[in-house]
């Protein structure tokens, strides 16, 4: 099976001086070749930090504690920080961070930074270089003359797109974009998801969205995989979860609360308290505390991820007899 | 109107000056100004949910200051229970501060991290000197407490902000403008901050509220369908002017002005099967910037359905198009 | 727009320059012409005593008349704010009128000569000793920064305590005390050995004769830029673009001297200049322990004889050179942070 | 802030400063220096130091240039140690109506340098006759001196050997010496104690050996009925003295030191309090009025900021010749305008938080905003600023001292190091009168460090950057 992504029993945790935070708890997915995989869940389950562990770059106290990361069938956990940095990073996966707009060196102008990036990894003439550079700007609908502009000058609008095609020109095999859209006004968010929807189909890419917006998601995603406290409550197709068939019911709470634009929705409705605290997370299920549909059994022992149907599963007691 | 509105809202302007550079000093050009807001006429109803929707920079949020007088307005007027405040004297502008409050997006930022929550909440008891004494300061910030039900109230009050989550500040801050029994509350995106699954639980404690104690809200936001689903009346601004007014199911449901309907094209919703295609938005460009404004109708340059006189002055103004539902275009028949 | 940005700067300090002028000479004016009149009778009393067998009253007369054409000619005559408005114009025109005592080494009192002469002594001294200290404390910086927390950052920043408040002329007696008589490594002090020898010789006579004040110098100044240094690095660091940077897989040293140098470059900068600026007016007696003909020096010989001109000259050139240096720093700030160089929204 | 939130606030702030362990170092030389000026008369063996420092006459009995006691145990070669006998064995014989007083003072001599002088000090009222003389540990007993004491009420009488007893002493060594050695002798630079504490023999003027042994001190008064003597002692003016030696105008420059000590911390604490206030202040008026008030302040600060502080020290001084407190004054006339730029920044950006605004809409007036949410987070910060800034108020004091311009009616570090720059103590290696003056300034400086930095990590605003 032709995955250019496998994520097996990945866990990492943050090392604080109160005790190791379980950020990421053995969580396991795979990405095809050519598929955009979509990341969902609120702040503080974990999406951000499985975006950096990718690149094994956990942002300290954070460790990678096991599980493996298989890109083109390699395992990066093993690897050391130069052989990662040479052979893994931006080369075979690349990153547009949460907060892209202050991801751009002020001090540097744009086309100076890409050019780094370029032929720090690939030995080329510096104008084939350019070429590349201008080529992939065009590509995000940025004039070539941005090339000479500072990071201040440009609009936020901007700067996304100028860090999208930073993350592109290597041709990277996954390239990971961590809330591209958020910061952003609803037309150049949509602008931006049209973007990034063309280059899907042109460079053949594999994309893993990660957003906290469903809506988003389910514009962008081949398959969702939701994430609750660190640890994956479902995966499935975009229709399987946003069809109406979710196996979860956090997901089902979540679509549930999410407004919608064309039909009015008379009672909005949501979940009561507030994720647990990844310190000592509740026993059991991690999300009973909050399920209106608990059962005993969620209380007691972690529900396993159980296949509901084809490539959709759920990690819930009520979907294992279900 | 059968009863009198509680704020009416005439043509109300505020330009910020820009600071010339020597050359254009010399050369005596007139002063270029940010036309954040430029004549903006609106009213608000008696326990109405009133929304002000837009993209950033907008002027939504320089609207809801001037409502809050947090700022001078550079002309227009404004009338708050059938009183002209635009100009007032220091009393009349205390009485203001205790009719018409403000709730602000970042709920940890709204409050002064060092003080605890009673602290908080006693603020406007000692600003405004009310409550003659201990007793029944405490026994007031007690009420407001429960009223955004954060009970048991005892474990909150010496908890400081950073002990409670995104949703209870945002509590804490309601509960705040309650405290001195507003008329309006001037909610800045009040949940934009808050985690979806409690976001509804906070939108449903300011319903009860504002159905409790008689208020009215000026919502102010970017998100459109929160918006459907919370206000009565909504106004739609571009570039410091209102295009499209109305209740939501009209303005949203039907659309008359491009604009609405370019940002109603944009928004997504969580259905499926819209992987493959990409969204066709009506809409051309980038904003311009809010110190050198199109002329005539200023959203001419990215409509697509502009025509030639639209560019001409003066600019459209807000016209009927159904029952309480105006927009501003010039070629509302053609569209 | 950096060019405007420059104009701008430099006549801003011009206009500093002027105002400070003017408020020196308000505040020292009543010193200042105490000694003009003494120097006016100093010269009537000359002029009486070349007349050739006068008689008194010839005397009276022409003494008389010479001490009004010369209160004329010093302004002496006028009300007070013209006085102090010839005076800083005089002051500004860089003619300081005459000292009472010190002489040039050409032997001419005129202020102007004196102290220009001494100028570039002192700025060969300050300058590559502010040089050595940039080069050491960004250095040292950098590598505090890079293992915070290690045993050289734990010492450095002892030593910075240490000598935080060590006035450097004390230290300056103590390398002397220790280093020159105790043992005899280096000069006891002066610009050059007495016979000076020419040529490439002069040189190195001239840096062998700095040695000891400029290691005294670095012992006092680079411990604190190195703290400021690391402290700035720390601070860029911890940014999302250092992240991004190092998620793009470029080289440590790539981001650590091009990034975040780079952009620790202008707060560096500003703030290492202000402090060494500081302590280039701070250190200027530091001269007179090593007899270091220069300002400082200068200043010393000016105290202890007195002599206000002399004083009232180098307040002002040693205020303008400071003004400079501000504006200098401001100027190299612009340059280098391209917020300012290439100015707002494109 | 009241009493109850204060107390909190310190509890506070004890529980972090206490982590910081440079922090507790700087504490305890803090506590240090407090105590020895509370000590002060305690530490000083001459009390009159503050008023008399530039009286030559009050230090007479001290060596001149000598150095500390212990560097005895440095060397083989003992030197004499100054000290001061108080201890003697006194006998009175009647005869004819005229008491005759015996005072036998021990002075155990164990030293291959012997002292410089030996002075013989007691008061009281009328002319007493008396007669000087020493017994010697190998039995030689020899008279130095026969004098008459008038002595007033309330004043002190002393008489030296050195000065008094040098014929005494010819007279003695002639006994001993060969007639040639005594022609090559020059009379004035015999020194008298040198002889009467070395080996007698031939060869003792030219080569004095030292005798070692007890000596005793022989002082006989004629005591007549009107005329009364109190407290005799005697004082031995030796080769080293006191714990930091003498300078070269005799004074003990560890009572000069811990003199200096006050004086540090008055000039240090008050400049940094004065300057650090008004610059607070400023900072937080030109931040929180805006507009062009702030434009005009920034004007007025930048005005102060390009004038160089020492240049401007030293001509002021030197044309207004000030005393201490003028110093002060001019220092803190230049010194406020340290803190106004981060004070101000800090101002600007608590004023542009949402809370602040959040006041406003509530309806509080500007008093209340500054006193209630910027003043709290401030006023700490700027004790922080405060300590960092004693240091270089103590080192431009003692700049302008050293220069000549300070005020020499007072005691301060500053003038320690004037008087040794002048007295060629550089030249001369008198390392005990330039070093610890100016390790007490670094000292100073370092502890005022230790708890700045200390407390600039705890109560720096740490504003959240978005």
């Amino acid at each position: 099976m032709g995955s250019v992504l496998e994520v097996r029993n990945l866990r990492l945790y943050y090392h604080t001086g109160k005790g190791a935070v379980r950020a990421v708890d053995d969580v396991s997915f795979s990405l095809a070749e050519g598929e955009t995989l979509g990341l969902v869940g609120e702040s503080g389950c974990g999406k951000t930090t499985m975006g950096l562990a990718l690149l094994k770059m956990p942002t300290p106290p954070g460790r990678i504690e096991g599980g493996s990361i298989l890109i083109d069938g390699r395992d990066i956990v093993p690897l050391g920080e130069t052989a990662v940095r040479r052979t893994v990073r931006w080369v075979k996966i690349s990153m547009v961070f949460q907060g892209a707009m202050n991801c751009l060196t002020p001090v540097y102008t744009v086309g100076r930074q890409m050019l780094e990036t370029l032929r720090n990894h690939k030995t080329m003439a510096r104008d084939e270089a350019e070429r590349i550079i201008a080529m992939y700007l065009g590509l995000v609908g940025l004039s070539p003359e941005t090339v000479r502009r500072y990071p201040h000058e440009l609009s936020g609008g901007m700067k996304q797109r100028v860090v999208i095609a930073m993350a592109l020109f290597l041709e990277p095999r996954i390239v990971i974009l961590d809330e591209p859209t958020t910061a952003l006004d609803v037309i150049v968010q949509a602008q931006i998801i049209n973007l990034l929807k063309e280059l899907k189909r042109s460079l053949k890419l594999s994309f893993l969205f990660i957003t906290h917006d469903l809506a988003t998601e389910a514009e962008v995603a081949d398959r969702i995989l939701v994430m609750y406290a660190g640890r994956v409550a479902e995966i499935g197709t975009n229709q399987q979860i946003f069809g109406g068939g979710s196996g979860h019911p956090y997901t089902r709470r979540l679509l549930a609360a999410t407004p919608r634009i064309h039909e009015k929705v008379s009672e909005l409705s949501f979940i009561p308290g507030a994720p647990p605290d990844l310190l000592d997370p509740p026993t059991g299920c991690r999300f009973h505390v909050r399920c209106p549909e608990v059962m005993d059994r969620c209380r007691t022992e972690m529900p396993p991820l159980v296949q509901v149907e084809d490539g959709h599963a759920s990690a819930c007691w009520r979907c294992v007899h279900g | 109107m059968a009863e009198r509105d509680l704020l009416v809202v005439k043509d109300l302007k505020k330009w910020f000056p820009v600071r010339r550079s020597l050359g254009q000093w010399m050369a005596g050009t007139e002063r270029p100004a940010v036309r954040a807001v430029d004549g903006v006429s609106f009213e608000i109803r008696k326990q109405e949910i009133f929304g002000l929707v837009g993209e950033s920079g907008c002027g939504k949020t320089t609207t809801g200051k001037l409502v809050m007088k947090l700022l001078e307005p550079s002309s227009g007027t404004l009338e708050f229970d059938g009183m002209d405040v635009t100009r007032v004297t220091a009393e009349e502008l205390a009485r203001y501060r205790r009719n018409v409050q403000m709730i602000f997006q970042d709920p940890y930022a709204s409050m002064n991290p060092r003080f605890k929550i009673r602290e908080v909440l006693d603020e406007p008891l000692s600003i405004h000197k009310v409550g003659a004494d201990g007793r029944e300061r405490a026994d007031r910030i007690a009420r407001a407490l429960s009223e955004v039900k954060l009970t048991p109230v005892e474990e909150y009050l010496d908890r400081f902000p950073h002990m409670l989550s995104g949703g209870q500040r945002q509590r804490v801050a309601t509960a705040r403008t309650l405290i001195l029994s507003p008329h309006l509350l001037v909610a800045d995106e009040p949940v934009s901050m808050i985690d979806l699954s409690t976001r509804a639980e906070i939108l449903h404690m300011m319903k009860d509220v504002q159905r409790d104690l008689g208020l009215s809200y000026l919502y102010i936001t970017h998100d459109l369908s929160t918006a459907r689903y919370f206000t009565d009346r909504l106004a739609v601004m571009y570039l410091g002017r209102i295009v499209e007014i109305g209740r939501p199911d009209d303005v949203i449901g039907a659309p008359r002005h491009p604009y609405t309907r370019a940002l109603i094209a944009a928004v997504c919703e969580p259905v499926p099967g819209k992987v493959s295609t990409c969204r066709e938005i009506p809409i051309k460009g980038e904003i311009p910037s809010a110190a050198d404004i199109p002329p005539g109708c200023r959203f001419h340059p990215r409509c697509v359905f502009a025509g030639p006189e639209c560019a001409q002055e003066p600019g459209p103004e807000l016209t009927e198009v159904g029952a309480d539902h105006g927009a501003a275009c010039k070629r509302l028949s053609e569209i | 727009m950096y060019r405007q940005y420059l104009v701008k700067r430099i006549l801003y300090g011009i206009v500093m320059y002027v105002i400070l002028i003017f408020v020196f000479s308000l505040l020292f004016n009543a010193t200042s012409e105490q000694t003009a009149r003494s120097q006016i009778e100093e010269e009537v009393r000359l002029v009486g005593a070349s007349l050739v067998n006068p008689t008194t009253e010839q005397v009276t007369r022409i003494t008389e008349e010479r001490r009004t054409e010369l209160y004329r000619m010093y302004h002496l005559d006028r009300s007070l704010l013209e006085r102090v408005f010839y005076r800083t114009w005089d002051t500004l025109t860089l003619r300081f009128g005459n000292s009472t005592i010190i002489k040039s080494s050409r032997g001419d009192r005129e202020v102007g000569k004196i102290i220009l002469e001494v100028i570039p002594r002192s700025l060969i001294l300050f300058t590559t000793a502010v040089f050595c200290q940039l080069l050491i404390g960004l250095f040292l910086g950098l590598k505090k920064a890079q293992r915070a927390g290690g045993l050289l950052d734990r010492t450095t920043s002892v030593a910075t305590m240490v000598v935080y408040g060590m006035p450097s002329w004390w230290l300056g007696m103590i390398m002397i005390m220790f280093l020159v008589y105790g043992i005899p490594l280096f000069p006891s002090g002066g610009l050059h050995s007495s016979p000076p020898p020419s040529g490439f010789l002069y040189t190195l006579d001239l840096f062998y004769h700095m040695a000891l004040p400029l290691l005294t110098l670095l012992l006092i100044g680079s411990w604190g830029l190195s703290l400021l240094t690391r402290n700035i690095v720390l601070g860029v660091l911890q940014e999302d673009y250092i992240m991004a940077a190092r998620a793009r897989g470029l080289p440590e040293r790539n981001v650590l001297f091009g990034h975040t140098l780079r952009t620790s470059a202008p707060p560096i900068t500003t703030i290492a200049i202000l402090s060494l600026l500081g302590s280039v007016s701070g250190n200027i007696l530091f001269e007179g322990i090593f007899s270091w003909p220069g300002m400082g020096n200068l200043y010393w010989v000016a105290v202890e004889q007195n002599d206000v001109p002399v004083l009232m000259g180098l307040l002002s050139i040693t205020t303008g050179l400071y003004i400079c240096g501000l504006v200098l720093l401001d100027l190299i700030y612009g340059f280098l942070d391209p917020r300012i160089k290439v100015g707002g929204k494109a | 802030m009241n009493g109850g939130r204060l107390l909190y606030w310190l509890k506070d702030f004890w529980s972090e400063f206490r982590k910081v362990k440079s922090g507790l170092v700087g504490l305890a030389f803090l506590l240090l220096f407090l105590l020895s000026v509370v000590l002060e008369p305690l530490l000083i063996p001459f009390p009159e130091t503050n008023k008399r420092w530039s009286d030559i006459t009050y230090w007479d009995e001290n060596p001149r240039s000598a150095p500390p006691f212990w560097t005895n145990w440095f060397t083989g070669k003992k030197s004499a140690v100054t000290e001061r006998i108080r201890s003697f064995k006194a006998e009175e014989r009647q005869s004819d109506g005229v008491t005759l007083r015996n005072l036998t003072f021990p002075y155990e001599d164990s030293f291959e340098y012997p002292p410089y002088d030996l002075i013989v000090h007691f008061s009281g009222k009328g002319s007493v006759p008396f007669l000087v003389a020493l017994q010697r540990p190998d039995g030689e007993a020899l008279e130095l001196i026969r004098a008459q004491a008038d002595l007033t009420e309330g004043e002190d009488f002393h008489v030296s050997v050195d000065k008094e007893a040098r014929d005494a002493v010819m007279e003695y060594v002639r006994s001993k010496e060969s007639e040639e050695a005594m022609s090559r002798l020059n009379r004035s630079a015999l020194v008298p104690t040198e002889m009467i504490f070395a080996e007698a023999g031939p060869g003792m003027a030219a080569k004095p050996i030292a005798l070692k042994g007890n000596y005793r001190v022989i002082v006989t008064l004629m005591i007549l009925p009107d005329a009364e003597v109190k407290d005799p002692f005697l004082v031995v003016s030796g080769r080293v003295s006191g714990i930091l030696g003498t300078d070269s105008s005799k004074r003990d420059i560890w009572s000069g030191i811990v003199a200096g000590v006050k004086w540090a911390l008055l000039i240090g604490l008050l400049t940094a309090f004065v300057s650090v206030s008004v610059g607070v202040v400023y900072g937080i008026m030109s931040a929180y009025l805006g507009g062009w008030k702030d434009s005009l302040m920034q004007r007025i600060f930048e005005l102060f900021i390009s004038v160089p502080l020492l240049p401007i020290l030293i001509v002021m001084s030197a044309v207004f010749k000030p005393s201490i407190w003028t110093i002060i004054v001019m220092m803190c006339a230049f010194f406020w305008v340290r803190p106004v730029k981060t004070v101000r920044s800090m101002a600007l950006q608590i004023k542009e938080e949402t809370y602040i605004e959040a006041s406003r809409a509530l309806g509080a007036g500007s008093g209340r905003i500054i006193f209630r949410h910027m003043v709290p987070l401030l006023i700490p910060y700027a004790f922080a600023v405060m300590a960092l800034d004693v240091p270089s108020a103590v080192v431009y004091e003692a700049t302008v001292s050293l220069i000549g311009l300070g005020d020499a009616t007072i005691v301060t570090w500053g003038q320690i190091l004037r008087g040794a720059l002048t007295g060629g103590a550089v030249l001369g290696g008198l390392w005990w009168w330039v070093v610890p003056p100016g390790i007490m300034i670094a000292l100073m400086g370092m502890t005022f460090a230790f708890v700045g930095f200390a407390m600039d990590k705890i109560l720096h605003p740490k504003l959240r950057t978005r």
